[in-house]
């Protein structure tokens, strides 16, 4: 009975934002109203979130269940469920989804104010969709649920990164962003193939070896990589942006592209299996880490310094995966969900005042936003790892494990990230909220109405605070984690005060003069260029419309040209057989004395 | 129940068709209320052979037999298996969503509607029929309307020929409707006449004086039969299912077909080439089946690559849907070709999963084209504004048919994906899933074109969403489309009941090779 | 002598002579034009009317030692003679009243000849007798062909008198070379009794007159390369006309090959069979192919009856019962589409100065239920389901599979592909193509709508129903081998 | 013996001049004539090859009536009174013709020679004219029958087919139909 | 004289004939091509009449005249229609029915 109301309220949690996002897409009316659709859609979500709240609180420490409907049956033997497994681990990301999406549906309630109504009721539709999507994510019982969620908050992703559709780039954005994550979710699939063909289940836990589990757990971590943004799949995240903020918020940062991480801790007894794979997943992680912070560095769009930045802390997730450590990823996966939904959400204050993402374009926002100020201060701060902010604990913890299972180079290189956190943190905050004011003139940025700050100030106290729950949140995944004071993680808060002071003494005068140095500008040269999303579209105008026009071509032309052809040679030889016809009765004479002679020749003969 | 369900699902139409030459011409409304109301009587006893179908016993049910030429042993024995279950299913979905679609036709619509309805009724016929001459005259009776039905209420793109190829292109005028009417017709007769080859030679050497398709399916061929029979077979009811060198009747029929043909066409016709390859050529000759399953499984797969590539580069709409067919195609006679239960399923799911998809495609894109008055996409743009619900319910198809979980094509393309693992040939894999991933390129790239992007410029001035009579098929199909995708065993279990029953045979076949 | 007096199965002949007599009667009494119709009331009755009594009075039996014997496959194939005199009579006399009033009585004379000759020649069994018989059939039609068309117009006259030259001139040069075949035979065998035919030994002469007998039937039967006469005469002729010019003479030649050459010459197959079975496969192939491209309705019809001989030929060699049964059957489907298809012809363009297929278009829209039988008689010729014409077409493909000519199967099915093409073609036009500026309504009379009724009824009523046919044909073709 | 020989192998060869005569001949009535000729020959061949009967036939049917015919159909078609009537080849088909007519006689002959198993002599007597009478009426009485009406046939197929045309006729005439109505359906 | 060598004659005039038929213009000529070869054929019949001692061959021949008579009567009177429509009769000249 205690079980059942544990599922129960897991099923709430699931199943009452999908009826939402059906209810809203069926009672048109209702959804081009608008504020109605967006009032149904956030009552909603407070039932998820008290669902997830109260399940979580029911179900702690109690052992896990499953329960499951047959799905799909092969011979008449089911193969695969669909289904509800409550743990630990669920239900913590439920909440984390809940209270994430709590925030920011309650946020776009102020954000997404301006907008036109039929188009509002779409958002929360979506929205409502979305928190569907990624909890049956959450709570699959085995790999193919959680296929079937990922595909669907990939879907959501490409629905609301395209929600301004009407604009070219949020819809090429959009589109990217689908293909990206097709293009890996291919992996997903084929290693659920392999997972499938080779232990006959779905399950997260199976047993593989050897070269068949090196083979599908690679599978799957390419579409990790795909969705949580990993190098060179990451293309798609900064062209997210495109998107409105607080989507920005929930999807690329806090919950969906994590989902990647959550299948990596989810997955993990498959994982263990195989550690060529952990061995390339810590290293795509590494360098991820290294290289969207580089490329954060030196971003004008206040958005896409956060998404690089999203960028380099799935790295640092994955790198803790791949070190072995999937506790340790899971817990900075949580608080970067608090944390970095908390940028997000500033950034989104922010740009709702001055209708831009252009830090070029902002500046001395402090004097008129105190609190969101303060947010994005506190965001940063845990981002940056300060010591007693969540970020400090996780990214601590990640160090530390890292250190333990890889050595000191990926350690080493992981640290040298953190210092760039800061650096371009304190560059964006500084650029955004101090130094001149430099929207312009008929702008007049204010402080956002309460719906938008109410939320904020929820995340800021999950930023401070959750880093403070690490033993529980481990505790809660099966693991054991206590937090102690330790070599690298003492070397990291340095390395991040490094990067704050040099943030400080480049910015703190200068403002935006401070990109102008040689270092940095060499940098943007070489980032803008960027190499990786030149080669995407090179290889797809080039190669897949070429491959496309010559298939085309050859259709047209050879294939069915050989049908036309034949058509065409065929009325050809019936013209032909006429000029027989000539019309002059002799030469039918002759012909009946030509078929006499051949009928002879060869009756005779034959 | 003793009613002769299978006999009206597949007569109803007929007698609608006949009823209809009775009905005064100048009542177009009542001319439409009876054939909608035809298309729903099959469609409610397809239901109703759903409901009485036990699948636990399996095999063939509600049987009913007549003779017809007892000289010649053929009968009309009517009788459904899993698999009918599930097409019956299909096909009824499909005409009641056409009739509805075109429910604004207004141009000889009475004839229309016949055509129509005799098609459908050779559709239910090869669903149903258990005697291979009946099998191929229904196939026939399905495959004929199409030519007048094209050739008169379709739209032309004529395609200039370029360079060498102008003069033959312009004498055939390419990409007319008569012209597609005329290549469509003539490309799936040249495959009947080799299916009827097939067939006489299987009547005679059974040597059993019946066209029964138990007693044929049983009988033993020679080794030259079966090794020539077979690809004969795949080449003839492969013309109508899209394989690939002979697929080439498909985009510019599909082209040119109008709305509710392609729908039909796309969505069950199609489907019958394929249901014919296996029913015919897989379960009949199975040996010569298994020798040419290798070259069967490539082409499927290049069918499912081409097929999706050559989508990719169109810009015509309805040349993109058309492609999309031969691409998804593919995949049914790839999951045939893999000779697992897996597959087969996965085959049989994927022509209803496909029919629906499909069918939803072309009434939608019918609903565009008469509002903008082209199907260059690239003159579109922005329409989703003026019509969301189109531009949902094409992102909903469009969905499907890059197999997301949750609508019906995921279901089948994983059934199939799965097949290619298990088969022999594990590398048809790699093709088939980078084919759903072309799939999602030409997909997305289409919507976003057609509708994303700024708003519908000044030409596009009478575009208006669906609504009334229109928003029926639209919904129909999508509910459909969500509905088997979330819960495929709402048809999976019988198609699954049948393939156990049939697939052994097979696999006794290949195993003696 | 007693034998010679019994003219009990000699009834069905007597009663079409009688009907002449009567209807030369007529043609004598009625003095002035109005009357002149009387005559073809008078054939169609009286046909119809031999018709009906056939089937409660079906005489079998012998007369003259054997040398004419009508059994169960004789009386069938008169039935259908008779059905196309009275479709034709029915389907021609409009056309007959307006171009040729004042030859109503001729003509309907010389159809009757012409179909005594036909139904005399089922019970023929001896080769003097199913050459006369097969003569008689023939003769007229050159007269018949000549027969003017059209009033005072003086392209048209000159084109029919051409047309019945050709047809004439190439006939005429036949005719001997089958007369040669047929002395050979009738001298190395020593008699004309078919049944003394049967015992002839193989030799060269032999051989010779048994290609020669083909080559010179072959003309009347339009087989390749003697088919070039074909397309010139149709197109000049009236097509109610050529609608039994192109059905009933042909059956008439294929009995007569059937008769010498599966009855009388059955020892020479080894011969023959394999000469016809080429013949069968370049008449299929010349015929479709050059029908495609064609403007003109009756050469394209033209080609397309040269294409259904190569059908008829792959029945022929087929050999026995069973070659029979295929045989009949396409001779009854082509008989009454081939009829149905000529008449609707004639009522839709019939009074256009030219037969160009574009005469068509529209059709559906001016008289959707003409148009409608014309697309029934096309699809019966292309064979396609549900019409008779592809019960026959399959029924000669199972027997000629059975007996082991698997490639003419394969051809034949490719080539009626091949002839939907162009049958298409009509039906295009008649149903895609707007009606021209001006075209009209075409007016019908009662008596062509009975026609084209009848012809469609049996071809769509057969077509869903082809038992009792079968079974008819089964019993005929049994009592041919008898 | 040889002269009778002689007269036979002269009688041939007279034969097959005459019939190259008609069809090489330049003037078309010299042609029939020379056809009547042939015929003639012909007949004389049939007395030696013991058919009297026919040979009168012969003379009678064909030299008197096809010839005369013929004549009648040169003079009804000349183009002018005067004219010689020319019978001309067509240029161009005498070659093809030639070459057609030496394959086809090639084959018979071959054939002819390759035969061996000619029948054999019927014992007794040679037919009469009264075996042949009886035949014809016995045997092929029902085919002589038919040879009446196909002669009916051809005879009523020639007059509606030579008989002047109708529509040219005065409107007066058309009206009072019934004095020009022909009675050819008498004969 | 045996049976061969009339076999012989009839072929050889038979193709004489047939060489006429061939190659007249004059339908007329044509005829008389024709004529020869069904005399041919008589001939050849009473060859084996002759040799065989058959009465059939006589009998057949007797039909074979009147045959080609009957012919001959309709195909003059075509010759005359011929005249009459085209005023000429000229076989190589009636060549305006053709594809």
């Amino acid at each position: 009975m205690h079980n059942l109301a544990i599922q129960h309220l897991v099923g709430v949690a699931v199943f009452a934002p999908l009826a939402t996002a059906l209810f809203l897409a069926l009672a048109v009316p209702l959804r081009r109203h608008g504020w109605a659709a967006a009032y149904v859609s956030v009552a909603s979500v407070l039932v998820v979130l008290a669902a997830s709240v109260t399940a979580l609180i029911q179900g702690w420490g109690a052992p896990p269940v499953e329960f499951g409907v047959t799905w799909l049956k092969l011979s008449g033997v089911p193969v695969a469920s669909l289904g509800l497994r409550v743990d630990g681990l669920a239900l913590t990301m439920l909440g984390v989804v809940g209270l994430v999406a709590t925030c920011v549906q309650v946020f776009s309630l102020g954000y997404m104010s301006g907008e036109p109504r039929p188009a509002l009721g779409r958002y929360f539709t979506y929205h409502s969709l979305f928190v569907f999507s990624m909890n049956l994510l959450v709570v699959a019982p085995n790999l193919l649920q959680f296929f079937m969620g990922w595909e669907l908050v990939g879907l959501t992703s490409y629905l609301l990164i395209g929600f301004y559709y009407q604009k070219p780039s949020a819809a090429y954005a959009a589109v990217k962003a689908f293909w990206m994550t097709k293009l890996a979710d291919m992996g997903f699939l084929v290693g659920l193939l392999g997972l499938y063909l080779s232990t006959g289940s779905f399950a997260f836990n199976a047993q593989q070896t050897g070269l068949v589990a090196t083979a599908t757990t690679l599978a799957l971590f390419v579409a990790v990589m795909g969705k949580s943004a990993q190098f060179p799949l990451h293309v798609w995240l900064p062209n997210a942006m495109e998107g409105p903020t607080p989507v920005s918020a929930l999807l690329h940062a806090a919950t969906m592209v994590a989902a990647g991480v959550y299948l990596l801790v989810r997955a993990a007894p498959l994982f263990v299996n195989a550690p060529t794979t952990l061995h390339i997943m810590l290293w795509v992680g590494v360098v991820t880490a290294l290289f969207a912070s580089f490329v954060a560095l030196v971003q004008t769009d206040l958005k896409r310094v956060l998404a690089y930045s999203t960028c380099a802390q799935l790295g640092y997730m994955v790198a803790a995966a791949g070190a072995g450590a999937s506790s340790a990823a899971y817990f900075h996966l949580v608080t970067h969900a608090f944390f970095k939904a908390l940028l997000f959400l500033a950034a989104g204050s922010v740009i709702h005042a001055v209708h831009s993402n252009d830090m070029r374009k902002m500046g001395g926002l402090v004097r008129v936003m105190p609190l969101t100020t303060a947010a994005f201060g506190v965001g940063t701060l845990a981002l940056m790892g300060f010591p007693g902010t969540a970020g400090f604990f996780s990214k601590d913890q990640v160090l530390e494990v890292i250190l333990e299972h890889a050595g000191w180079a990926p350690a080493g290189l992981l640290l040298v990230g953190v210092g760039l956190t800061s650096l371009y943190m304190t560059r964006a905050f500084l650029l955004t909220f101090f130094g001149a004011q430099r929207c312009g003139a008929h702008a007049h940025p204010h402080e956002s109405p309460t719906s938008m700050l109410a939320p904020l100030v929820l995340l800021m106290g999950g930023a401070l605070a959750t880093g403070w729950f690490g033993s529980s949140l481990a505790a809660a995944t099966g693991h054991h984690y206590h937090f102690h004071f330790s070599v690298v993680g003492g070397a990291a808060t340095l390395v991040s005060f490094a990067g704050l002071g040099l943030g400080l003494l480049f910015y703190g005068k200068a403002g935006l003069a401070g990109d102008e140095r040689v270092v940095l500008r060499s940098l943007a040269t070489f980032v803008n260029r960027a190499l990786v999303d030149r080669a995407y579209a090179w290889t797809f105008s080039v190669v897949a419309l070429g491959i496309a026009r010559s298939c085309a071509w050859f259709d047209r032309y050879i294939i069915d040209g050989a049908m036309n052809y034949t058509g065409y040679v065929s009325l050809l030889a019936g013209r032909r057989l006429q000029r027989f016809q000539t019309g002059n009765v002799i030469d039918y004479v002759a012909a009946v004395v030509v078929g006499t002679l051949m009928l002879l020749t060869w009756g005779l003969f034959q | 129940m003793n009613w002769p369900l299978l006999g009206i699902t597949v007569f109803a139409p007929l007698l609608t068709a006949l009823v209809l030459m009775i009905v005064p011409a100048r009542t177009g409304l009542w001319v439409r209320l009876v054939s909608l109301a035809g298309a729903m009587t099959s469609l409610v006893t397809s239901v109703l052979v759903a409901r009485s179908y036990d699948i636990a016993r399996g095999g063939l049910q509600l049987v009913e037999d007549y003779p017809v030429v007892p000289q010649l042993g053929i009968r009309l024995h009517l009788a459904v298996d899993g698999w009918g279950v599930s097409l019956l299913l299909l096909t009824g979905l499909i005409i009641v969503a056409g009739v509805l679609a075109t429910f604004t036709l207004r141009n000889r619509e009475r004839e229309f509607y016949v055509m129509l309805l005799i098609l459908v009724a050779g559709v239910f016929g090869v669903f149903v029929v258990q005697d291979l001459f009946l099998f191929f005259l229904f196939y026939e009776v399905a495959v004929l309307p199409m030519y007048l039905l094209i050739g008169i209420w379709g739209s032309s793109n004529k395609v200039p020929g370029a360079g060498p190829f102008k003069k033959a292109w312009s004498i055939l005028d390419v990409g007319g409707r008569e012209y597609s009417a005329m290549k469509l017709t003539l490309m799936l007769l040249v495959g009947s006449a080799l299916i009827l080859a097939v067939m006489i030679a299987m009547y005679l050497q059974a040597g059993q004086g019946t066209f029964d398709m138990e007693v044929l399916g049983k009988a033993h061929y020679s080794h030259n039969l079966q090794l020539i029979g077979f690809p004969l077979l795949w080449w003839g009811f492969g013309s109508l299912g899209g394989v690939f060198p002979f697929h080439t009747w498909s985009p510019d029929g599909h082209a040119s077909a109008p709305t509710a043909v392609s729908m039909l066409h796309a969505g069950v016709l199609m489907k019958l080439g394929a249901f014919g390859v296996i029913r015919v050529g897989f379960m009949m000759l199975p040996e010569g089946a298994a020798v040419w399953m290798p070259l069967v499984g490539g082409i499927a797969v290049l069918n499912v690559l081409y097929g999706a590539f050559c989508a990719l580069r169109q810009t015509d709409l309805k040349y993109i849907i058309a492609y999309s067919s031969v691409s998804h195609m593919g995949v049914i006679m790839l999951g045939a070709a893999t000779l697992t239960v897996s597959g087969w399923n996965g085959a049989i799911y994927q022509m209803f999963a496909h029919g629906i998809m499909t069918g939803l495609f072309f009434s939608l894109v019918g609903l565009v084209y008469e509002r903008a008055h082209t199907r260059n996409v690239l003159a579109m743009g922005g329409f989703a504004s003026k019509m969301p619900i189109v531009a949902t319910a094409f992102t909903l198809a469009g969905l499907s048919s890059l197999g997301l979980p949750g609508t019906a094509g995921f279901v089948s393309e994983f059934l199939v994906f799965v097949a290619t693992f298990q088969s022999h040939h594990l590398w048809w894999a790699i093709p088939a899933i980078l084919g759903a991933f072309v799939t999602a390129v030409y997909v997305l790239r289409a919507v976003r074109r057609i509708f994303w992007g700024p708003g519908p410029s000044e030409e596009f001035h009478d575009l208006r969403d669906a609504h009334g009579i229109e928003l029926g098929a639209i919904m129909l199909l999508s509910a459909a489309i969500i509905l088997f995708g979330c819960w495929p065993r709402l048809v999976l279990d019988y198609v699954d009941r049948a393939t156990v029953d049939y697939l052994p045979r097979s696999l006794a076949a290949q195993g003696e090779k | 002598m007693t034998a010679l007096l019994n003219l009990r199965p000699l009834s069905l002949p007597l009663e079409v002579a009688l009907l002449g007599l009567v209807l030369l009667f007529v043609d004598m009494a009625s003095s002035s034009l109005r009357y002149k119709a009387l005559t073809g009331w008078v054939t169609a009755l009286g046909l119809t009317a031999i018709l009906l009594v056939s089937f409660w009075d079906a005489p079998m039996g012998e007369l003259g030692g054997g040398r004419y014997r009508t059994d169960a496959w004789s009386h069938f194939l008169n039935q259908w003679f008779l059905v196309a005199g009275v479709l034709v009579t029915l389907g021609s006399q409009v056309r007959v009243r307006r171009t040729a009033e004042r030859r109503q009585g001729e003509y309907y004379l010389l159809l009757l000849f012409s179909l005594l000759g036909a139904v005399l020649l089922t019970g023929a069994r001896d080769l003097i007798l199913l050459l006369l018989c097969f003569e008689l059939a023939s003769i007229p039609l050159f007269v018949l062909a000549a027969i003017e068309n059209g009033k005072n117009n003086e392209a048209r006259l000159a084109r029919t008198a051409e047309g019945a030259i050709k047809f004439f001139i190439v006939g005429v040069v036949s005719t001997p070379i089958a007369l040669l075949g047929l002395a050979m035979i009738l001298g190395m065998a020593g008699s004309s009794d078919l049944a003394v035919l049967s015992h002839l030994a193989p030799s060269p002469l032999v051989q010779t007159g048994v290609l020669l007998i083909i080559a010179g039937i072959g003309f009347k039967l339009g087989m390749a390369p003697f088919h070039m006469w074909v397309p010139d005469t149709y197109q000049s002729t009236p097509a109610s006309f050529a609608a039994f010019l192109s059905t009933a003479p042909k059956l008439a030649a294929l009995v007569m090959l059937s008769r010498l050459l599966g009855s009388g010459l059955a020892g020479q197959a080894s011969l023959w069979v394999p000469v016809l079975a080429v013949g069968a496969g370049g008449t299929l192939l010349v015929g479709n192919v050059s029908a495609l491209g064609q403007r003109s309705t009756h050469r394209m019809l033209a080609f397309s009856g040269v294409g259904h001989i190569g059908y008829f030929l792959m029945a022929l060699i087929i050999g026995g019962a069973l070659g029979q049964q295929a045989l009949l059957f396409y001779g009854v489907a082509y008989l009454l589409t081939n009829i149905g298809a000529f008449i609707a012809v004639e009522v839709a363009i019939g009074h256009c100065e030219d037969d160009q297929i574009d005469q068509f278009a529209g059709l559906a829209r001016r008289s959707p239920a003409l148009a409608l039988a014309m697309l029934v008689f096309l699809l019966s010729l292309a064979g396609i389901p549900f019409a008779l014409g592809f019960w026959a077409k399959f029924y000669v493909f199972i027997e000629a599979w059975r007996s082991g000519h698997q490639l003419l199967v394969v051809l034949g099915a490719l080539v009626a592909v091949v002839g939907l093409y162009y049958y298409l073609q009509i039906a295009r036009i008649m149903y895609m193509v707007p009606p021209k500026e001006g075209a009209e309504r075409p007016v019908v009379k009662p008596t062509q709508w009975l026609a084209i009724a009848l012809c469609a009824a049996g071809v769509v009523g057969y077509g869903a129903w082809p038992a009792p046919l079968l079974h008819s044909v089964t019993v005929a073709a049994k009592a041919f081998v008898r | 013996m040889s002269a009778l020989l002689v007269g036979y192998a002269l009688l041939l060869a007279t034969m097959v001049m005459l019939a190259l005569f008609v069809t090489l001949g330049k003037n078309l009535v010299h042609s029939v004539l020379g056809l009547a000729l042939l015929l003639c020959a012909t007949a004389i061949l049939f007395v030696v090859l013991r058919a009297p009967f026919l040979a009168g036939i012969q003379v009678m049917l064909y030299a008197g009536g096809v010839v005369t015919l013929m004549l009648f159909a040169i003079m009804l078609t000349r183009r002018g009174a005067g004219v010689e009537i020319v019978n001309q080849h067509i240029p161009g088909r005498r070659l093809p013709a030639a070459l057609m007519c030496v394959g086809l006689f090639g084959l018979l002959a071959r054939a002819i020679h390759q035969t061996s198993n000619w029948p054999a002599m019927r014992s007794g007597p040679l037919p009469t004219t009264r075996d042949l009478g009886l035949s014809l009426f016995i045997d092929h009485a029902l085919a002589f029958e038919v040879l009446g009406i196909l002669l009916l046939a051809a005879t009523i197929g020639a007059i509606v087919v030579a008989r002047k045309r109708d529509h040219g006729e005065p409107e007066a005439q058309r009206r009072y139909g019934r004095t020009t109505l022909p009675r050819e359906g008498k004969s | 004289m045996n049976l061969p060598q009339i076999l012989y004659l009839a072929c050889g005039l038979f193709c004489i004939g047939l060489y006429g038929a061939l190659t007249r213009r004059n339908v007329i000529g044509l005829l008389l091509g024709v004529e020869i070869m069904s005399n041919a054929v008589n001939v050849l019949l009473l060859g084996f009449s002759r040799f065989t001692g058959q009465v059939a061959a006589q009998a057949f021949a007797v039909f074979v005249m009147a045959l080609t008579v009957a012919e001959v009567v309709v195909g003059l009177a075509l010759v005359i229609l011929l005249y009459r429509t085209l005023r000429h009769t000229d076989v190589d000249e009636a060549n305006h029915l053709r594809s």
